[in-house]
């Protein structure tokens, strides 16, 4: 088993067409993942990848041909908002927005508009999703994870790799690993995932991987105490970043006073949750 | 992005938020000049991206035109916090009553913008919400439906603001409202909204920030933008694409990933490192921004060492050590360097990388630790 | 409140929608200067708030100046289906190789506007619902984020548009959608919306219905409001309030309620009756409106009775019983009157009536009876 | 026991000092409705009818200052719309709003922003709810219906006087009798009811009361038909209007050949929910 994605994902790729999009939807056929089609307004009927993926104008449409369930959005940031509503409205249940850079009053009116509809998104600005051997959607590289039984969730891209890869290293595989992505308002939330997880019989730990800005390590860390039985391991990027900045992410930013690595790491330990101070640390605390 | 206090003030007029009236000026002749069409008292206000105008001597009162061209000449001159004063702002004078707060920012918590307002205006809030959070009033304002009619009664009342002022707060706070949802700000704030000694409500100071992310659509306001007191790295950072920070340390860092540069930053501390940088590269770094970072980097004359830290994913190992091998060639320096490679041809990259000078590392543990030591000039 | 195609249009048009060249006029010689100054071929088409026009002779195609000059003169004589014709508008004409129906109503069950397209335009929609409903795309609009991109694609997919045009479909439909929300419209209509010649898309015939409930904000559209066409005692009820729509029986209705004037029609039909008129005085009407109400009722040359239903809740049956009175002093009539008076103060509102030579009724029923014998003479 | 009104019922009357809202929270307070407050802005803390009601600048002071739980709105259309969603979001579950003429597009936006809040809108364009005896939150004369066990649901006001009275006259009495109004988007709506009805331990019998317009009355009678256990009485106005034109409610209205009292009457039938012909006979058949 696994968490959001397996072997019945039947996925659609948004923006199909594109660079990224066509580069990664071959990542992801050669993963195995099931790519069941690809849209672009204007381009429907067309084909790419050798005639492995076949393109139609709108969602709805692939869906009625495709039997699409789940989505991943590769579409500039001025389209995404639309691609996400679309993606709902063709009833796909789960929506994956790699997509960087969405102004956040558009996510504000686009988690309005999802929260009653019951699809589930993850993302924007994250690298996707991956369950070890059998599906990837979205960009993590494939390559440097393998089945297992440590469910990771994460607010960050490369930091996660690392974690993926240390385990790795150390012969540890995990379940699904989730990027929930670094914007400040998103989707599917660390208490999201950590709720899949726990209720997912092949993950037995847990490794969360937050950064500096907002409070949902906090929130989660409340969600662990009261409900979580299996072990989760942190890690909270950031402790050396200076107040009022962006690090990158659109999320990751201290404001007045608020959203500090510091609370973050002591809302995890009260919560019984260890924190590794890098992440490296984060395998060899697993592997014990 | 943030916006000057006249840009801010100019965007609530449009709305229908009254305003004091006033011009900027860049000389004191000019300051002067506006002081005598205003007419009457003035004041002359330092234009700056920055907080503490105030304390600083940014901020004086004028009584005539003279006193104007005098006080503008002083404030031109000064520097506010490292920034340099290019503009200053000549207000009509207001006899003030009362001072109110009142802002919209977005609540991450509640994914919802909020509207605050407070009878403890003029201050900073920042320091109301610390010491007496009881005197903010707030109202979460619905991304779709906007804000409402009794929202701004439930405003008004909660400040206790006497009746006689409601229909012109209404106006205001409508007019904030719309200012900032049209322009995509992130905040919109007016401290304070005085009570005019004649009663009537005025904003005579305003602040506001875009959502930069959303500025491809706000193309007016980014044509505006004041690029004084941005650092200049981080300016010709992003005009390659790469997120660049400015920090205080002496160890350069070059990481790909915004959660892992912030990682690596950490993990250079916890061995008694100081990083002179957060820099993510991003997800498909080619050569040329691999050397427009470097370069960057060793601009900073306090760096001792620089970090490489990459981890191939989508990023191919054997093209981030092109692209430095590339910038090395081009840049001639002394400057120790750290590098690890990890993931998607790494072996490839590392082989590259045997014909430069540079330490290499397997883990980021052994990576920061040479780093550090590399800076102290210990290895 | 119905527009006319050349309003419609107009609005359309203020939202990017495109529409051909045209000008209204209200004697043939308007209408020759109009297609001199347009050139070529022009199309004069009747304005008149029903539907058929181009069945009844009300839509011609001239090819000269000249012949759009009788074709006016013509067309303003007409009277389609009993309005007469006071104004024309000369459109150029188009070369059309294809017609589009694109329209926007309320869908009440799913309470959202729906967005409707279909390939097969320029022919009534409601016969398309009918007997090829799969011709219909629909679409719902989510009443508080609008219009969405990927909707309108699903509109142009769905009815198989030519890729080429997509993007002039993109305008037309949001222009379409900004004019429905702007006017507060429970109807906006482009049919037919055609390809031409050079393969471009144009309205070139509209249709608009607004929400008469939101006249009020609509002050504009209101001021442009055509009464020609409107029943004249329907007008008149309206000014005193009341709501009167014109049948074609013989029994006058005067009842307080909606639901229950329609009732009383229904039963006025089920003994065998036909009711003259719904009018629904309302919930506290006075003697002056009770007056007025009678008057229009008695316009009517068909009325051979009227029946009085007044359920007294609110409305106090002694001071409707005041308002019959004084109505009748004033009003001389012979025709007979059934009145039913229940519920409060229905006592003393019979007791005012005795003083007439009115019949009285206690059920509903008895009432519905004794009206419809009433009309025939046989009471 | 009742539905939506009851002993507990704490209002506030939402336009309360103008001549509507005065006059019939008079007659709400004569009954014994439990008013405790009422809202005007630039009026709070002022008191109206004698000192009996205190009034409030907003709804969400009164429910800090009174405990309300429902109110009743008597302001203008062009106001109607804020007052609802100011009462929704000071937390009040039962909103009746008897505003008439509020444009149809605000109906639609309110109830978009209502129905993932959990707040209960009757209304508008509607009489009011009355609970015999006990409550009467509205204008529904409270002198014409006496407490019992038929339950009454309808579209329109005076039509529902005149069933109440009907029964009354046989000396028959309802639990609860709601009008839902006759605009064509409205909040409650009479499958709401009927499931409430059928849920409530007083109410023995239904009668519902339709007119042309909408669909309502077909979607109650699958309802009726798959849920109900208590025998439900029908009437539906309009048989003889003529389609096209609105008769005087803003939702009775036959359009594009859809609602028809023929076609509800036929489906209430197939339902098994016998329907008179007059409002007379409703009375009738209840008392057999």
């Amino acid at each position: 088993m696994s968490i959001l994605i397996n072997k019945d994902t039947r996925l659609v790729v948004q923006g199909v067409t594109g660079s990224q999009g066509l580069f990664h939807t071959k990542r992801m056929l050669d993963y195995g993942t099931n790519v069941v089609g690809g849209t672009r307004p204007g381009k429907g009927g067309e084909w790419v990848l050798d005639g492995k993926v076949p393109v139609f104008d709108t969602v709805k449409i692939a869906v009625q041909a495709t039997g699409a369930n789940t989505s991943v959005i590769f579409v500039p940031a001025a389209y995404a908002p639309d691609a996400i509503l679309e993606a709902a409205d063709a009833d796909i249940k789960l929506i994956i927005c790699l997509t960087e850079h969405i102004p956040v009053q558009d996510m504000m009116r686009v988690r309005k508009y999802l929260d009653p509809m019951g699809a589930r998104l993850v993302g924007p600005n994250c690298p996707g999703i991956l369950t070890p051997g059998v599906s990837s959607v979205g960009i993590i590289p494939s390559n440097i994870a393998i089945p297992g039984n440590v469910g990771v969730v994460s607010r960050s891209g490369t930091l996660t790799y690392e974690v993926l890869y240390a385990l790795k290293e150390l012969g540890i595989g995990s379940s699904t690993c989730v990027g929930i992505g670094g914007d400040p308002i998103n989707g599917t939330n660390f208490i999201d995932c950590l709720q899949l997880f726990e209720d997912d019989p092949q993950t037995d730990k847990v490794v969360m991987i937050g950064e500096i800005g907002g409070t949902d390590e906090e929130k989660a860390a409340t969600f662990i105490r009261e409900n979580m039985t299996k072990p989760v391991f942190g890690f909270i990027a950031g402790k050396t970043a200076p107040p009022g900045k962006r690090m990158g992410h659109a999320g990751a930013i201290v404001e007045g006073g608020e959203g500090t690595a510091e609370e973050k790491i002591k809302a995890l330990n009260a919560a019984g949750v260890p924190v590794a101070s890098n992440p490296e640390e984060i395998a060899e605390m697993i592997a014990k | 992005m943030k916006l000057h206090e006249y840009q801010s003030k100019r965007i609530f007029a449009k709305f229908g938020v009254p305003i004091p009236k006033g011009e900027v000026a860049t000389t004191p002749e000019e300051a002067k000049k506006i002081a005598q069409d205003l007419g009457g008292s003035v004041v002359v206000k330092s234009q700056v991206l920055v907080g503490g105008r105030g304390k600083a001597g940014g901020i004086k009162l004028a009584k005539s035109p003279d006193e104007a061209e005098k006080y503008a000449k002083e404030i031109l001159d000064l520097e506010i916090k490292g920034l340099p004063v290019n503009l200053v702002l000549i207000d009509e004078a207001a006899e003030i009553n009362n001072e109110i707060y009142l802002g919209i920012t977005n609540d991450r918590g509640a994914r919802m913008p909020v509207f605050m307002a407070s009878a403890a205006g003029g201050v900073d809030i920042e320091e109301v919400a610390a010491t007496t959070p009881e005197k903010i009033i707030k109202v979460h304002i619905h991304p779709l439906m906007g804000l409402q009619n009794y929202q701004v009664l439930d405003l008004a009342a909660g400040i206790s603001l006497p009746r006689a002022l409601w229909k012109e707060f209404d106006v205001i706070a409508k007019g904030l409202w719309e200012a900032y949802k049209n322009n995509d700000a992130t905040l919109a704030e007016i401290n304070p909204l005085i009570i005019t000694a004649d009663n009537h409500l005025k904003a005579v100071d305003g602040k506001m920030v875009i959502d930069d992310n959303a500025l491809f659509r706000q193309k007016e306001l980014n044509e505006q933008r004041d690029l004084t007191g941005e650092n200049e790295a981080e300016l010709k950072a992003k005009e390659s694409d790469l997120t660049f920070i400015k920090l205080d340390g002496d160890i350069g860092c070059m990481v790909n990933g915004a959660g892992l540069a912030m990682a690596t930053m950490d993990i250079l501390d916890q061995y008694g490192g100081s990083p002179a940088n957060f820099l993510d590269i991003g997800g498909g770094a080619d050569e040329e921004q691999v050397a427009a970072a470097l370069r960057i980097i060793l601009e900073d004359e306090n760096v001792k060492a620089v970090l490489f830290n990459i981890f191939g994913g989508i990023t191919r190992g054997d093209q981030v050590a092109k692209g430095i091998v590339a910038a090395l060639k081009e840049i001639k320096t002394d400057i120790p360097m750290v590098v690890r490679l990890v993931g998607t041809n790494s072996e490839e990259g590392r082989e590259i990388l045997a014909e430069t000078k540079m330490i290499t590392a397997k883990t980021l543990s052994e990576a920061a630790k040479k780093s550090v030591a590399a800076a102290k000039g210990e290895l």
